[in-house]
């Protein structure tokens, strides 16, 4: 069957449609609230149909007819296969190693992947206070691999992070392993402008791929660390197929779709 | 311990002689659900000070309490409100102003020290953080952690496994004074029975000193004890038990309520700046009686109807929530 | 009311007796199968109505028709608090410190209360394998305080154990203390032939009351260490309602009464 | 991991293919419940050798298995059947013979192995057992120890707590190759419920590289579904299921039927003697085609009925048991 590309979508739907894309068939997914959810929901409706979503609250593989909007919402209860608590699901589940991918976002990301979801300046004395880890951190240093969704913006993506809240490949192939992680590790960056991956041999953050409308030197410009761009191709756009699941039945009521959309 | 011939219901404000001020207290909930609310704003109505909070991801609890002026020092690994807030603003301002002290973990890592203290053991080992500055930067100065002997002499502790030889975090232990918790159901003698997930409850709940449990509804014993498998917390943990119906408004309660967005979205609205946030305490909190009026300032009987759980869901469909 | 003593007695029924009345009202107590489960259950259903009995499988303070088997009976079920498994009980409940008494038996226990249930002989090369800890050697560590219940036999009562596998006051006052015990030792040691405890300054063990129908010679006759018998006093029979509490609302199956009569 | 689609529902004999010689196992169930006794026949009979098995309490699983030869390995805590017998015989046997190796624990211990090994740490740490010689004496050679990397390099270590300065046991992890369970009622996606205490059955199936779980019953996922929280094990953990009504015999399995006094009885009486020990085996294991033959030779629809559970006690209240 011939895909039909999507001619009417938002950002935020391209970029759902890219965290979905990510999601292999039969997957353990940690899935975190907004677009990750948006993406591994996506991905059950169309590639990925036995992946398996998981939240930190507790909730394993439930049948989700309401979007939730936090991973503690009582709608991840809905036939779901169990339902704990956090300790149960962070150390039977992530750190007993059986997530396959997880999602992660933050307020600046450089160039190995790490986040930083902390602060801005000194940690005693800082110019901005963000959240903190929650689970961000522990999805960093023990799922097989993450997927980091990001705004694109110059100041957000440093050479080195203020404050490493959730370890990357820290600072080069060696990194984890020197840390004492025993595996893991960031394999793509999706942001507002393109799709960032990871060198194999140096773990350096290159462009994978730019948005339709969006130059290569364009997501360079907006990038506080040199990035190569060599390898750099258009995203493939979201098919009519995924945009219409998102928006009739992934998140019906618009809490994502639109909220994020307002706020672009 | 605390016998089942004890009397354990009493009111909120009796409950709060437990928690004094400079208590190390740690609040039930996870993101929207079952936060102790109308034991929060009864602490706050109470004046209490100077309190050491413990938490994993805590939103309006905590941002509220840290507003009122409670709270001096956090352990905690996030503080927000999901979608309805990426950072709670009291909690902000608070560290951005150095008005608290702070000191961050993982999510994980807050909920294994919490274990750790409910089983007995002054820490626990673990793979997380490993590699990040959770692990290299201390929070509390060491005049701090010197200054009170229930905190941890230090943040935590790197190892080489005698085992493996794998490098591993040791995660200090906590006991709190006082733990208070959210249930749904509850019986005199305090048995606990949560449904839906109980998040940190059983961790929290089971490593303090004294356990405050809130709940939807109190009933006989022989109710909750015909499946003792699906209770949480022995009767013998419970100090005080309080009936408050919609108590953790405006978080949700699994099978009874749903959260309650147009609230929290005031709510964050008017705590990002100083004035509106001191008139909507004053409106929500200070000048209000009880937690009946509460309910009545809020939106009253049209409002909880809204936010009825189906009994099936466990929730509100037709909630809106965009 | 003046107490009337039972004429018509077993030993166990005795020591049954005996065992119950260690036990203090509202106290939390940890029950093994046999004599201690009769012995709390009768505490129950006399002096102390309000103390709560663990088993260490799960079941917290069930309100038993039918007398267990075993720790792991179904019949443990019954009305429970709460019902969840070994890790729970032993960790947040034992090591959480909220024991108060605990019972123990093995086929050793030395001067001073040390347990040897594991072997005779060398540990690699046993002449006689016993059982093996099981629970005992964590209720020995980790209640607030201990009672044994032991046959009185010279052979079982040597100066020193072959294995300790359940630590009494190890070897004296600051036995526990140097071992890394933060409280805990055992108080009374219930024999066939009278009721041993513990001296406040040395920890060793002597004869605080023998039985009716023992004499305080017969009891150091029959212990292999050394045995203070200055202090006894006799035993305090059964009275009438303690006996037919026991046969009637205890074990009216005479799973354990008739059972152990029948082996004396 | 095990998916949703993958097929798990097979016979005891295929599901005995995932327990090759030599594995590290464990099974569930504890004191006279839930031990997956169909299973350990069908091991039997299959003649597996040279096991290495990890339990807290076992009784008859246990006993039996190193009677029949299939154990080399013991790492546990206790071996005998409370009311039943004071010792397994052929346990007592195998030891004083120096037929088979052993190393001693703490029933507690070994559950915190157990644990260690389901929440992924390489170590536990604990109070018990300090002053005890099961922390001063070790079952296992240091060749032993060498022989197979499965097994921990040592039996434990003590340290001081970097925090407390207090004396502290660290335990080492167990991940087993297979554990087996039996639980009253799985879906063919393989979420476990069990019903009544679960013992060390969570540690031990969460612990594991791959589950077996026999069950009384196979229902349908939404039948499970509906009360999640009721749930032990997420279906993706489960590699076998396999439906073998009275399985747990000749234990109880809470809701359904109780423990079989008198075949109990029976084993221990014939296993303290090695002839009469063989001809027990070659009636009840040897002998015997399958689970539906044993059923009729241990008494039939008679002897299940006297067995058969009340619905609301949970076991059978007029059961001859003295």
């Amino acid at each position: 069957m011939e895909k039909k590309y999507a001619k009417d979508y938002t950002l935020i739907e391209l970029m759902a449609v890219a965290a979905a894309r990510e999601i292999k068939d039969r997957e353990i997914v940690f899935a975190g609230t907004g677009l990750p959810m948006l993406g591994a929901m996506l991905a059950q409706h169309t590639h990925a149909p036995n992946c398996t979503i998981v939240f930190e609250a507790g909730a394993v593989d439930c049948k989700l007819a309401h979007l939730p909007m936090s991973v503690g919402d009582p709608r991840t209860m809905r036939f779901a296969s169990t339902a704990t608590g956090l300790f149960d699901v962070f150390s039977t589940i992530l750190q007993r190693g059986y997530i396959d991918v997880g999602f992660l976002s933050g307020a600046q990301i450089d160039a190995y992947g790490n986040i930083n979801a902390t602060c801005i300046g000194d940690y005693h004395r800082p110019k901005v206070r963000f959240p903190g880890s929650g689970g961000s951190g522990d999805i960093a240093c023990l799922s097989k691999r993450t997927i980091i969704i990001a705004v694109h913006e110059k100041r957000r993506f440093p050479e080195r992070v203020d404050y490493i809240t959730s370890p990357g490949w820290i600072d080069g192939p060696e990194g984890r392993k020197r840390a004492g992680l025993p595996w893991g590790g960031p394999s793509a960056v999706i942001t507002t402008l393109g799709v960032l991956r990871f060198d194999e041999r140096t773990k350096r953050a290159y462009l994978a791929s730019y948005h339709p409308g969006v130059t290569p030197k364009q997501v360079k410009k907006n990038t506080g660390f040199k990035l190569d761009v060599s390898r750099a191709k258009k995203t493939e756009p979201p098919t009519e197929a995924e945009i219409k699941i998102l928006r009739e039945k992934v998140d019906p009521e618009g809490i994502f779709l639109k909220k994020v959309a307002a706020e672009e | 311990m605390a016998s089942k011939v004890d009397d354990k219901i009493m009111s909120l404000r009796e409950a709060t002689k437990l928690v004094p001020n400079g208590a190390h207290i740690s609040l039930g909930g996870f993101t929207t659900q079952r936060h102790p609310m109308a034991f929060v704003y009864e602490l706050i109505r109470q004046k209490r000070r100077n309190l050491h909070f413990y938490g994993h991801s805590p939103g309006g609890d905590l941002d509220m309490l840290i507003g009122a002026g409670c709270v001096r020092r956090v352990e905690l690994a996030y503080e927000a409100d999901e979608a309805f807030a990426r950072i709670g603003p009291r909690f902000r301002r608070a560290v951005e102003g150095g008005l608290i002290e702070w000191e961050d973990y993982s999510n994980f890592g807050m909920v294994q020290r919490f274990a750790a203290g409910a089983m007995g053991i002054p820490f626990i080992p673990t793979r997380t953080m490993l590699g990040s500055d959770i692990v290299k930067k201390e929070g509390f100065s060491e005049k701090t952690r010197r200054s009170d002997p229930k905190i941890a002499p230090k943040k935590l502790a790197t190892i080489n496994c005698p085992f493996t030889g794998d490098k591993i975090v040791l995660l200090p232990a906590i006991q709190t004074d006082v733990t208070i918790i959210h249930a749904q159901v509850v019986d005199a003698q305090g048995t606990v029975r949560i449904y839906g997930q109980n998040f940190g409850d059983e961790q929290q709940a089971k490593c303090a000193k004294k356990l405050i449990v809130t709940c939807e509804e109190i009933v006989q014993p022989e109710e909750l004890r015909e499946y003792p498998e699906h209770n949480l917390i022995p009767f013998f943990r419970v100090n005080a038990i309080i009936k408050v119906p919609y108590g953790a408004h405006p978080y949700a309660c699994y099978r009874y309520y749903d959260y309650d967005p147009e609230f929290l979205r005031l709510y964050h609205e008017r705590a990002r700046d100083d004035a509106s946030f001191r008139e909507f305490f004053n409106e929500y909190i200070y000048g209000v009686g009880d937690w009946e009026e509460y309910l009545g300032k809020i939106g009253g009987a049209e409002k909880l109807r809204k936010l009825k759980a189906d009994k099936k869901l466990g929730y509100a469909p037709k909630l809106k929530r965009g």
